[in-house]
């Protein structure tokens, strides 16, 4: 008579709002993670059980390239997200002042476009 | 049990974030996009495995290979349950996530020695 | 049985509940609200608390201060118990985590404020409320044993022989009518601006807690003086605190000018200067309000005339350090920048001088019957309240009738009567019938629309004995149609048509002794100015109103001398030294 | 003020007994430029239709009683505008993620449950000052919990947590805010760890973030997570290092 009204389980949340939406493709970014991580892989074992060619034709394959350009934005993507959340968790205090997050963000992207520039340049220095 | 667990677990997430941001755009970048296109050349393939040799730098990259992993493992469990309404069957989608990761740290162990 | 049953989840019920379980974990507590206590309307307290705690500050300035700024008619043993228990209150709430702003070297800070002659006020930001009652509340939670009747609504209170006995309360979640057997209550319910069309109060100031008291043979004692506030935003009547005036700002008419150096309350000068200027007492910068409208000074608006509440000069800096939520408000509002915009005002119903008649320890003539907080009158705001007096207020004396309610249940041990039975059926009924609907009959809001203006018109910053007079017959007029009001509403879950129509009755009685007591005190003090009696008449009025409730529901007043220790009734001066 | 023009309102509609699930009821209402959605809702109550029922008392953004679902948004209708909705119309739905009671009025039971269970008050070991002092704490201490002390307990922010509303277990946003305002007390011995380092606790956030915008009050309640998770997590490994 005066139960109370429960709601269903919504199963098109993620739909019902842009950030929500904009939430889930940034979870969804790990499966992209775990493809790099693969395609690495897969690198590493032509180079030590030779087949290098074989990978390299492999890579070039348009539908690789395909994949692994969405896996280029998905792991900027990821990049700039979780660089940029990093500060909620780290609250810096100096000598009472709170280190406002830009600053750590800003940090935490020029480390990002070091470290990319010390790999490249490990990579493609002439042997 | 798993209650203990979800502190390092988050640690190792973290982390994984972390190293996923810093390297793995230039890698994918460099040898998954510019090199396939040929805008740069591949290295040979001597380059790349001498970079490969020394001992710090494999134990490095089976430590990035993990901790990406359990990055991924980690976003992919929770995002399943809260995509798909899976939250009941945490445990199975739990050992099979971070399994899988453990497994292609073993992989990338195997690989590089 | 519950040994003290509180009825109100405010600052002063949640004080009392906790001086209960605190001192006696034997006796059984109950705190009833009709909404959850951290919704209860001290959390809308902006400006600060008041107790002595500086160097350079003492007791008895503080209790000068309290009655002059009450015109003389505060009881000043009950003034003197009051400034003397406040400091300890304030820091039995800093014990219990109250986040009070503070100086540098970690002390609690103060601020001035207005008809104080000391800094005095603590403060937390400028929503001092909010923490102070959020820090109780939270607090209780720590007691497992204070039991909570949430959006549970009291009706009535169960009286036999002089002595209560319990009260008899809505659950409104279910509709469920229950009388609640209980050896002590104590009233802690809060005010009545609702009465009144233009106010600082929350919908839920009803002023219930007076009406059962009232209702139940209890007399309530200086209803006439309504304090109006000098700034509030013209539509919606929100506050913006005294302490943006303590804090340096300028009330300016719509030339610009200073205005209250016109009314006797000395010279402007660039920084605030305590007793003086905009930091006078309330009723006098009201009444400054009226005769600037009078002389065509004030701006029109939408909502009526308006003054100007300035704060530009003192920067964003300062404004956002100490009155962050004035600008909050004013931009949420009023769409505009106090740091770089003048701010509307116009005075508006703030607060309840009078109430429940009670002793120190908070207890009325009902045996077991207390109240406690804006809905009692101790008598310690007299004709006027000083701003920041009623926060220490509520929990001195929160704390005193817990205290008092407590001994009497220890000491007090017989069983339910069967009073609590029979008068829990018919009120039962009675509510059950109001639930069954009535199609034609005016709606509650219309009733109460008009008892809001009646009140205003009579009743406001200046009043005439042949308004009052007309008032008084509109207002019991207005009784009888409310008795027919119409109820579309027949559910029994939350059905918040039936609460506002018993709270419109309650608001009805109340307006009734506010009418009577303003109609019968021929003198003008303080918030209560007559305009056929402009001045103040000490032999014939240096008393209190009490207001009975005769058998056929018309008020009865009489008087009730003031007491008076050490300071002999004088002149209220401000601004001169 | 003349009224010059009317907004729609599409109120959502729940009558145990009567209705099976809620259903819309559309009321016309002035449309008047400093008018909240709150303002509308009583219109609505005065003249149109004396049987809607909600909640609300401060109107003034400080009592946290007047969230609702205004267009798909968690929001206090008291601070939320009706000209922010144009021509509308409105739509103004319980809050999610709660038990609805009737109309706009939801179970709010849980949500104080949670409240409770993270010893929302001052935890002290030994000697207490006497009431004669203050326990000493700069503006700098204060600074450090204060932001975390401003939730007014509307729960927008549960509303808008995803994870909260599939799995109404999860100890949400609000109480874990209300833990680190403690904890974060100078005055405070605590750290709240046994309640907050729980799968439901505080490792059930997935930082969707959804909380902290929602929030009227600047609380962060993301952060406040977050930085507990570190907390936490840095504990587990070096159990001897509390706080
Ligand atoms: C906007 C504003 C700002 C203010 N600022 C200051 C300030 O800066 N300094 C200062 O000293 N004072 C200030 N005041 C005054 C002060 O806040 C109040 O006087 C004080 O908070 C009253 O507290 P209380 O405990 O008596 O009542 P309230 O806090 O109003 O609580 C009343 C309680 O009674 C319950 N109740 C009422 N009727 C019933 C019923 N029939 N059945 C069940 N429960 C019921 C309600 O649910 C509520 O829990 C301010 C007032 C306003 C309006
Ligand atoms: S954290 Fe913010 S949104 Fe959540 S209950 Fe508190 S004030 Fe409301
Ligand atoms: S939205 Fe929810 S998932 Fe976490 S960051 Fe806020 S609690
Ligand atoms: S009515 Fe109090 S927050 Fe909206």
């Amino acid at each position: 008579m005066t139960a109370p009204y429960v709601r269903g389980r919504d199963r098109l949340w993620f739909a019902r709002s842009r950030r929500y939406t904009i939430f889930v493709l940034r979870e969804l970014t790990s499966v992209f993670v775990a493809w790099t991580v693969a395609y690495l892989l897969l690198m590493i074992a032509a180079l030590t059980g030779g087949g290098y060619a074989g990978f390299v034709a492999l890579a070039g394959q348009p539908w690789m390239i395909a994949v692994n350009v969405v896996a280029l934005a998905a792991t900027c993507f990821h990049a700039i997200t979780f660089l940029n959340l990093a500060p909620k968790a780290t609250v810096v205090r100096l000598d009472g002042w709170r280190v406002p997050a830009w600053m750590i963000q800003g940090g935490n992207h020029s480390a990002w476009l070091l470290v990319s520039a010390v790999v490249a340049y490990v990579v493609l220095r002439s042997p | 049990m798993r209650r203990v667990l979800e502190p390092y677990l988050w640690l190792l997430f973290s982390g994984g974030g972390v190293v996923a941001a810093l390297l793995l755009p230039v890698l994918v970048l460099l040898f998954g996009v510019l090199m396939p296109l040929g805008v740069l050349d591949w290295p040979s393939a001597a380059h790349l495995a001498g970079a490969l040799e020394p001992l710090p730098v494999r134990v490095a990259l089976v430590a990035v290979v993990a901790l990406c992993l359990f990055h991924a493992a980690h976003r992919i469990r929770h995002t399943s349950e809260e995509l798909l309404g899976l939250a009941r069957f945490d445990l199975p989608i739990a050992v099979v996530c971070y399994g899988g990761a453990l497994g292609g740290a073993a992989v990338a162990a195997w690989l590089l020695w | 049985m519950i040994d003290v049953l509180i009825v109100g989840g405010g600052g002063a019920g949640l004080r009392a509940a906790l001086a209960v379980a605190e001192t006696d974990p034997s006796l059984t507590v109950a705190v009833l609200s009709k909404v959850y206590p951290m919704r209860s309307h001290t959390v809308s307290a902006e400006g600060g608390a008041a107790a002595v705690i500086g160097a350079g500050d003492s007791l008895d300035e503080h209790c000068y201060d309290t009655i002059s700024g009450g015109d003389w008619l505060c009881d000043q043993d009950a003034v003197e118990a009051f400034v003397a228990e406040a400091p300890r209150e304030l820091i039995q709430l800093e014990h219990w985590g109250c986040p009070w702003s503070r100086e540098p070297d970690g002390r609690v800070a103060v601020r001035p404020f207005g008809g104080m002659k000391r800094q005095r006020t603590w403060y937390a930001a400028d929503k001092t409320g909010f923490h102070l009652l959020h820090t109780l509340f939270q607090t209780t939670l720590k007691y497992p044993d204070i039991v909570r009747y949430d959006e549970w609504y009291v009706t009535q209170l169960i009286v036999d022989d002089g002595r209560v006995h319990g009260v008899v309360a809505v659950e409104m979640r279910t509709g469920r009518v229950e009388a609640i057997p209980a050896r002590t209550v104590i009233l802690a319910t809060g005010g009545c601006g609702r009465a009144f069309p233009f106010t600082t109060n929350a919908t839920i100031k009803t002023g219930d807690g007076m009406a059962l008291a009232y209702r139940a043979g209890a007399p309530l004692k200086d209803m006439e003086f309504v304090q109006y506030h000098p700034t509030g935003l013209p539509f919606t009547g929100i506050l913006i605190t005294e302490a943006a005036r303590a804090e340096g700002g300028w009330l300016i008419n719509k030339d610009g000018y200073r205005y209250l150096q016109d009314y006797d309350l000395g010279r402007p000068t660039p920084a605030p200067k305590l007793r003086s200027m905009e930091l006078g007492p309330r009723d006098r910068l009201s009444q400054a309000f009226v005769h600037e409208q009078r002389k065509g000074r004030t701006a029109d608006t939408p909502y009526g005339p308006v003054v100007y509440l300035d704060l530009r000069h003192l920067g964003e800096d300062k404004i956002d350090a100490r009155i962050p939520f004035v600008r909050e408000l004013c931009r949420s509002y009023q769409n505009l920048d106090p740091a770089t915009d003048l701010i509307p005002v116009r005075p508006v119903v703030h607060y309840m001088m009078g109430g429940v008649h009670t002793d120190l320890d908070g207890a009325t003539p009902v045996a077991g019957l207390y109240a406690a907080g804006e809905t009692a009158c101790v008598s310690i705001n007299g004709a006027n309240r000083l701003g920041s007096n009623s926060l220490s207020e509520i929990l001195v004396f929160g704390r005193r009738a817990g205290t008092a309610a407590a001994e009497f249940a220890r000491t007090h041990r017989e069983g339910e009567p069967p009073a609590v039975r029979s008068q829990g059926d018919d009120e039962r009924r009675r509510l059950t019938r109001a639930r069954e609907g009535r199609a034609n009959g005016e709606r509650v809001a219309v009733l109460r629309e008009e008892m809001q203006h009646t009140l205003e018109g009579a009743a406001g910053i200046y009043r005439g004995g042949d308004v009052l007079a007309k008032a008084a017959d509109t207002l019991a007029e207005l009784c009888e149609r409310a008795l027919k009001a119409r109820a579309d509403d027949t559910s029994a879950v939350f059905n918040t048509e039936m609460i506002n129509l018993l709270e419109l009755r309650a608001m009805l009685d109340v307006a009734r002794t506010i009418v009577a007591c303003a109609l019968n005190r021929q003198e003008s003090r303080g918030a209560h100015q007559r305009t056929d009696f402009p001045v103040r008449d000490d032999g014939a009025f240096l008393a209190h109103s009490l207001v009975h409730r005769a058998p056929d529901g018309t008020p009865s007043v009489g008087l009730l001398p003031v007491t008076i220790t050490r300071w002999p009734p004088g002149e209220r001066v401000y601004g001169r030294d | 003020m003349a009224v010059t023009e009317s907004i729609r309102l599409e109120v959502a509609r729940y009558r145990p007994g009567q209705d099976a699930e809620p259903v819309f009821a559309s009321y016309e209402v002035p449309l008047m430029p400093d008018w909240a959605v709150l303002d509308g809702l009583t219109y609505v109550k005065d003249r149109l239709d004396g049987t809607l029922s909600f909640r609300w008392s401060c109107r003034m953004g400080i009592c946290g009683s007047c969230g609702m679902t205004v267009n798909g948004e968690p929001r206090l209708t008291c601070g939320t505008f009706l000209t922010e909705y144009g021509d509308g119309p409105v739509r103004i739905e319980p809050l999610k993620g709660f038990p609805v009671i009737r109309d706009l009025v939801v179970d709010i039971e849980d949500f104080l449950a949670k409240l409770s269970s993270v010893r929302p008050w001052l935890v002290r070991e030994g000697e207490e000052l006497p009431l004669t002092a203050e326990y000493a704490q700069t503006p700098a201490q204060l600074d450090a919990y204060k932001q975390y002390s401003m939730c007014i307990n509307c729960m927008l922010c549960y509303s808008a947590c995803p994870v909260y509303v599939l799995d109404p277990d999860f100890l949400g946003p609000a109480a874990i805010a209300l833990a680190q305002r403690y904890n974060l007390d100078s005055r405070d011995m605590d750290d709240r760890f046994d309640v907050l380092s729980q799968e439901d606790a505080v490792w059930g956030c997935t930082f969707v973030g959804e909380c902290t915008n929602a929030c009227p009050k600047h609380v962060d309640p993301a952060e406040a997570i977050q930085r507990y998770k570190l907390t936490a997590a840095l504990r587990s490994v070096l159990p001897w290092s509390r706080r």
